[in-house]
């Protein structure tokens, strides 16, 4: 039956060919391909370094790499992960290709900030490259004062202001989508009809907009520093690092919610489509996601226990932490309780989800042991840490945007790929991903630190363990690579609904026009209808 | 004021208003999305020069006569002149907002011109100040200068002068090329009474420009005059 | 080495190993049982309501209030008991008992300097008796460092600029990590040590055999001379600097009227930069002893200054009470030397 | 939104209070006022960036929305600082004289 399916005639990666129709393009939809296309180079890059860690770390005495190299090997892992990656992942791709049709809208409501917004990216991650080729840098992903302003000679300069200017394409990404999901919805489509992707994009927004102010701000206090000699930081001027890393953090431990939430808001959609049922608990799910932005700012310095801040702030900052685990236990509670009485198919994307599910899980539940004082001092800047944050920002984020690209893949090209593959692909992220990163946890408490080129050999077996995963991920991420990109060309026609979904989106062509609709959608009474009509339009048709 | 949002409506339903871009369904729909953006963008440039200010309010509790002693050096008469010609080109931004709004091309551009004249001189007061500071050695790093018993300290206070004014410096240049665009279009007749959202959207940053130097003239200048 | 132990488990060296790993195993215990309980829930949801035939779709559910109220309410409740539990064994490591020997600590790309009050000097090698309080006062001469001692199961960072302080009472003797844990440049993990545990006697005995310059504090006073503090700072108060009797530990009042308890980051700030705070009644004369001083001879004044205060050593440690402690600092009570 | 049209006598008496805030700012600096002599500077500051805020701006007649992303900006503004704050208040290190008075 689907063969006989044809892509449609127009549509709008037809619609213009040629660079030029790429390059000033204002479609969103073509902007966020070009997204797609820049921040799979840099996974691949920031992979690359991955690797060169994991390689030195499977013997113990750092005999692979001088200690300099393995530190810039890390730091530009962690740059290009954190920076260029990971804040702009879901976001970047699939809400700038989704939001506006999700929500009945021809475009976002500034198409050229939102091209804009993509050349001060590559503008960015261009500073970032010159530092890669020029030598690299050293500082660790965080830019701890005094070290990155007096100490390291790297260049931290060209990194820095590539973070910074980065900065700017995530803000302008943001308040692209607060002003859209504002004003564009369509006639009668209510906050409380919104798909709960839209949901976690707006809190993901506010995060961006609230937060990478700051960061940039505290950005350009060290870039003066090390640039000019001032000194802000400069603890030999009476100035305090400890400030810099409250300036820090207030932005990146929100930032790691930037990365985050929005696969939150993936999963609430794969989940709903696969079981053929509306999420459980709408309100708490769409609400915990804006309490996740709001708490978040409140947190910050539990990455500054043992810092040298005074003991009081720290039992405050333990307290307010633990907030934050109330709206993210919420989530996974109401997402278990949507597959009750579901009718669950296990297509890739809900693959993807599950395996998402147990690893936020244990993400979610170890960031406890970090939040509780008495077990951080001494898990704090250990291999507990790397692993907790792993979990949630490869285990959780990655899945879920990689989830999230195979569940809308056939929306965005209008062609299925292989199903086989992608099966495989789940469960090798899945069982490599835990290999990777679970004898982590354990190695962290055994006490050993992080962002160490060499360490005692009483750690190598777990080492050696974490390596081989990383081999298993590394396969599991290249597969996609291949079938997605066969997809291109030879894969099956998909039609306007695939998998059977109920969001506005599915109601348009695949791959949709360029003004996305043809004719106006039909908003739906209530949030994430499913009728046997439906899905059997989509099963069989 | 009701007369102008019936103004606005008619124009807003037409189907094809030469300013409305294709995403849009009215006018109103297309200002209220500007205006909003604006704001948002504001609202980042809050929590922007808010981090500095933290950091410069505490190092100011710590070494508050380091500080005292520095601000004194700074010259309160450039920066009061400064203060007046920077709030002044406020009243003269609104003036141009208010142009727009009736309807009066000439007016608008009248009035973004002086704009931009007042921003250009407290550029250039600026340039005084800091070639002085040249001048003095009381440029923080190597070749700081200073025979105050808190030089090292009073070294984070012109870390923290430079770098704000700086930024608000730059944020004026910004402020003042996006003025000169306006200004043309002005000129050229692109804004009406129905219109001028880019007029009422360059008002609100140069507003906020000046919003920030209401805040750096007292803290800068003005830490402790008595003595 | 400490490697010979249980596998998953650092060696437990100090008074608050225990407690730290007992609540450790606790938060394990609850996310073992909220991980396993909505896993096998997903799994068994997924067999259960496997589609059956195609275009079937799912029983709409909206939600139900009170399982919502439960599931927040319970993880509410149980993390309240972490953070409680977590607070109290992390200000057991923050506070430290009233009687300890103090060793200094300073972090320097890329070793650990250890001067035990005594005189003794060691790099990357600590060696400290067993059963009894030892607090270390750390800083850093660059970057930012961390000093850490997974066997005792505590850290704290080493902060160029001032004084921080960690402290333990190792348990058992032997010999045990020391790590850097803040990235501080090329050779961070290199910046690697151990700590060596002994019986008293021995420990005496060490003593006995590494001192070469005589004590800590007697470095400091020929020091003090050296560097001529004591032309001002006369004891008998008639110099032109304040006398540093009985000082260490007791409030002060400044020339712009507020109050500071002079503590060890107070006589490290009034050397390194002695304008920062003036006394009420001086002048600010005192040279500002930035770049003129490292922080090992920092440490051997400051030794020697506080012998000058001998009630100080017997001061209680802060009560609970929410006192201007610094990161746990032991902050004399403002009326020094009760009990 | 509705568009507002101020009129220009409003600008006017705007920019003389201003002018006016900013001499009584400067005439305050030159007046011992111990401690208080930060918090009155804020106090001006402040007010005269409300006035800005409510009349330059047009916040006064704008709507609610806008009124929102402010009170949100002031709102997040007000975390970083007090949580920040907090730590340095409560850490004796160095004391801070200014705050304890």
């Amino acid at each position: 039956m689907l063969d006989t399916l044809k892509l449609p005639e127009h549509h709008y990666l037809n619609d213009g060919y040629g660079l030029k129709s790429w390059l000033l393009t204002k479609d969103h939809k073509r902007i966020a391909m070009m997204y797609l296309i820049s921040i799979s180079i840099m996974f691949a890059l920031g992979g690359f370094f991955a690797a060169g860690v994991r390689l030195e770390l499977m013997t113990p005495q750092g005999d692979l790499f001088l200690a300099d190299t393995y530190n810039k090997f890390f730091t530009m892992h962690g740059v290009v992960m954190v920076f260029f990656f990971l804040i702009p992942s879901t976001p970047a791709v699939l809400g700038n290709f989704l939001i506006p049709p999700m929500i009945g809208a021809k475009d976002l409501a500034f198409p050229r900030i939102n091209l804009l917004s993509l050349y001060i990216f590559w503008l960015g991650a261009a500073f970032f490259f010159y530092a890669l080729f020029s030598g690299g840098v050293d500082t660790g992903w965080t830019f701890y004062t005094p070290f990155s302003s007096f100490s390291s000679n790297t260049n931290v300069i060209p990194v820095a202001l590539g973070v910074f200017i980065s900065g700017f394409s995530s803000i302008l990404t943001g308040l692209n989508f607060i002003v859209t999901i504002h004003r564009m919805r369509a006639p009668g489509l209510t906050w409380f009809k919104l798909p709960l992707f839209v949901w976690a994009h707006y809190a993901t927004s506010l995060i961006q907009v609230l937060g990478t102010p700051v960061v940039a701000i505290t950005i350009i206090m060290v870039f003066v520093e090390r640039a000019f000699g001032f000194g802000i930081f400069d603890p030999v001027r009476g100035g305090d690092p400890v400030l810099f890393q409250h300036l820090f953090w207030f932005y990146s431990h929100p930032a790691v919610y930037i990365m985050i939430v929005p696969a939150l808001g993936v999963m609430s959609e794969l989940i709903s489509t696969f079981t053929r049922k509306t999420i459980f608990g709408y309100s708490f799910v769409a609400f915990s996601s804006l309490a996740i932005a709001v708490f978040g700012f409140i947190v910050w310095a539990h990455h500054m226990f043992v810092a040298g801040i005074s003991p009081y702030s720290a039992l405050v900052f333990s307290f307010l932490s633990f907030s934050v685990a109330i709206p993210s236990a919420v989530k996974v509670f109401n997402w278990t309780a949507t597959l009750w009485k579901g009718s669950i198919s296990f297509e890739p994307p809900m693959l993807y989800a599950y395996g998402f599910m147990g690893l936020f899980l244990v993400g979610g539940l170890t960031g406890l042991f970090l939040a509780t004082l008495g077990t951080d001092i001494h898990l704090h800047d250990t291999y507990f840490v790397v692993a907790h944050f792993h979990y949630i920002m490869v285990g959780g984020a990655i899945m879920g945007y990689i989830g999230g690209i195979h569940f809308w893949w056939p929306k965005m090209t209008g062609r299925m790929y292989s199903e086989f593959g992608a099966r495989m692909s789940a469960i090798l992220v899945f069982v490599g991903f835990n290999l990777t990163f679970f004898p982590q946890f354990i190695l962290g408490y055994m006490g050993m630190p992080r962002r160490y080129h060499a360490y005692p050999d009483e750690f190598q077996v777990l080492n050696i363990m974490s390596s081989a995963g990383a081999g298993v991920l590394g396969i599991g991420y290249l597969l996609p690579v291949i079938y997605l990109t066969y997809s291109l060309t030879r894969g099956k026609a998909a039609g306007p609904n695939p998998w059977g979904a109920s969001g506005l989106e599915w109601q348009t062509q695949s791959p949709p026009v360029t003004a996305n609709f043809t004719e106006p959608p039909v908003v739906p009474a209530e949030p994430y209808e499913y009728t046997p009509h439906v899905a059997r339009e989509a099963n069989l048709v | 004021m009701s007369n102008a949002v019936a103004h606005a409506d008619a124009h807003g339903h037409a189907v094809h208003h030469p300013q409305l871009q294709h995403h849009f369904d009215t006018m109103q729909q297309q200002k209220e999305a500007s205006t909003f953006g604006m704001w948002l963008f504001l609202l980042t440039e809050v929590l922007f020069f808010g981090g500095i200010f933290f950091a410069y309010l505490l190092y100011r509790m710590w070494y508050f006569d380091a500080f005292a002693e520095a601000s004194r050096d700074l010259d309160l008469m450039l920066g009061g002149f400064n203060t007046v010609v920077l709030i002044g080109s406020s009243l003269t931004m609104a003036f141009a907002v208010r142009s727009a709004q009736t309807g009066s091309s000439s007016g608008t551009v009248r009035w973004l011109i002086l704009t931009m004249i007042l921003g250009a001189v407290f550029l250039g007061v600026k340039v005084v100040e800091y070639s002085h500071k040249f001048e003095v050695g009381h440029v923080p790093g190597p070749n700081f200068h200073s025979t105050s018993p808190w030089a090292a300290q009073e070294q984070i206070f012109y870390s923290l002068y430079f770098t704000m004014t700086g930024l608000h410096a730059v944020h004026m240049i910004v402020g003042i090329v996006i003025l000169a665009i306006i200004t043309r279009m002005a000129a050229q007749g692109k804004f009406n009474e129905s219109y001028h959202t880019p007029v009422e959207m360059t008002g609100l940053y140069w507003h906020f420009v000046d919003l920030v130097w209401i805040y750096l003239f007292p803290l800068l200048y003005l830490v402790e005059r008595h003595n | 080495m400490s490697s010979k132990g249980v596998p998953l488990f650092p060696e437990a060296a100090s008074t608050f190993a225990s407690n730290v790993d007992s609540l450790y195993l606790f938060i394990v215990a609850v996310s073992v049982f909220f991980g396993v309980a909505v896993i096998i829930a997903m799994v068994a949801f997924g067999i259960i309501f496997k589609q059956k035939k195609p275009g079937e779709v799912g029983e709409r559910i909206e939600g139900n209030l009170a399982l919502e109220l439960l599931w927040s309410i319970i993880p509410t409740i149980i993390s309240m008991v972490m953070f409680g539990w977590g607070a109290q064994a992390f200000f057991e490591m923050r506070v430290p008992p009233a009687e300890t020997m103090t060793v200094y600590a300073v972090g320097k790309q890329w070793m650990w300097k250890f001067q035990h009050p005594e005189g003794n000097r060691e790099i990357n090698e600590l060696h400290v008796p067993v059963g009894k309080a030892v607090k270390v006062l750390i800083t850093s001469e660059d970057v930012l460092h961390s000093l850490y001692f997974p066997s005792f199961r505590t850290k704290m960072d080493a902060i160029p600029g001032r004084y921080t302080q960690l402290w333990f009472e190792a348990t058992k003797t032997g010999t045990f990590h020391i790590f850097c844990t803040e990235y501080c440049g090329t050779n961070h993990s290199g910046m690697i040590g151990s700590v060596v545990v002994m019986e008293p006697m021995e420990y005496q005995t060490w003593l006995a055999g590494g001192s070469t310059g005589g004590t800590l504090a007697e470095r400091g006073e020929k020091l003090f001379s050296e560097l001529a503090c004591s032309t001002c700072h006369m004891d008998n108060g008639q110099g032109r600097g304040p006398s540093l009797v009985n000082i260490v530990g007791a409030t002060a009042e400044l020339a712009d009227g507020t109050t500071v308890v002079r503590d060890e980051n107070y006589l490290r700030e009034s050397i390194i930069n002695s304008q920062a705070k003036i006394l009420k009644g001086y002048q600010p004369l005192m040279p500002a002893f930035q770049g003129l001083i490292n922080e090992e001879n920092l440490v051997a004044l400051i030794e020697y200054v506080k012998t000058k205060s001998p009630a100080a050593k017997a001061t209680p440690p802060p009560a609970a009470a929410p006192a201007a402690t610094t990161d746990g600092m032991q902050t004399p009570a403002p009326t020094g030397g009760k009990n | 939104m509705s568009v507002h049209i101020a009129p220009k006598s409003l600008y006017i008496s705007i920019f003389g209070a201003l002018m006016v805030l900013t001499a009584v700012t400067v005439g305050a600096a030159f007046v011992n006022l111990g401690n208080l002599n930060a918090p009155v500077a804020l106090a001006i500051a402040t007010l005269k960036a409300t006035l800005v805020v409510l009349f330059f701006m047009h916040v006064k007649y704008s709507s609610k929305m806008i009124k929102l992303v402010v009170a949100t900006s002031l709102f997040f503004l007000t975390i970083l600082l007090t949580e920040t704050l907090m730590d340095f208040a409560t850490r004796g290190w160095v004391a801070i004289p200014k705050l304890m008075h």
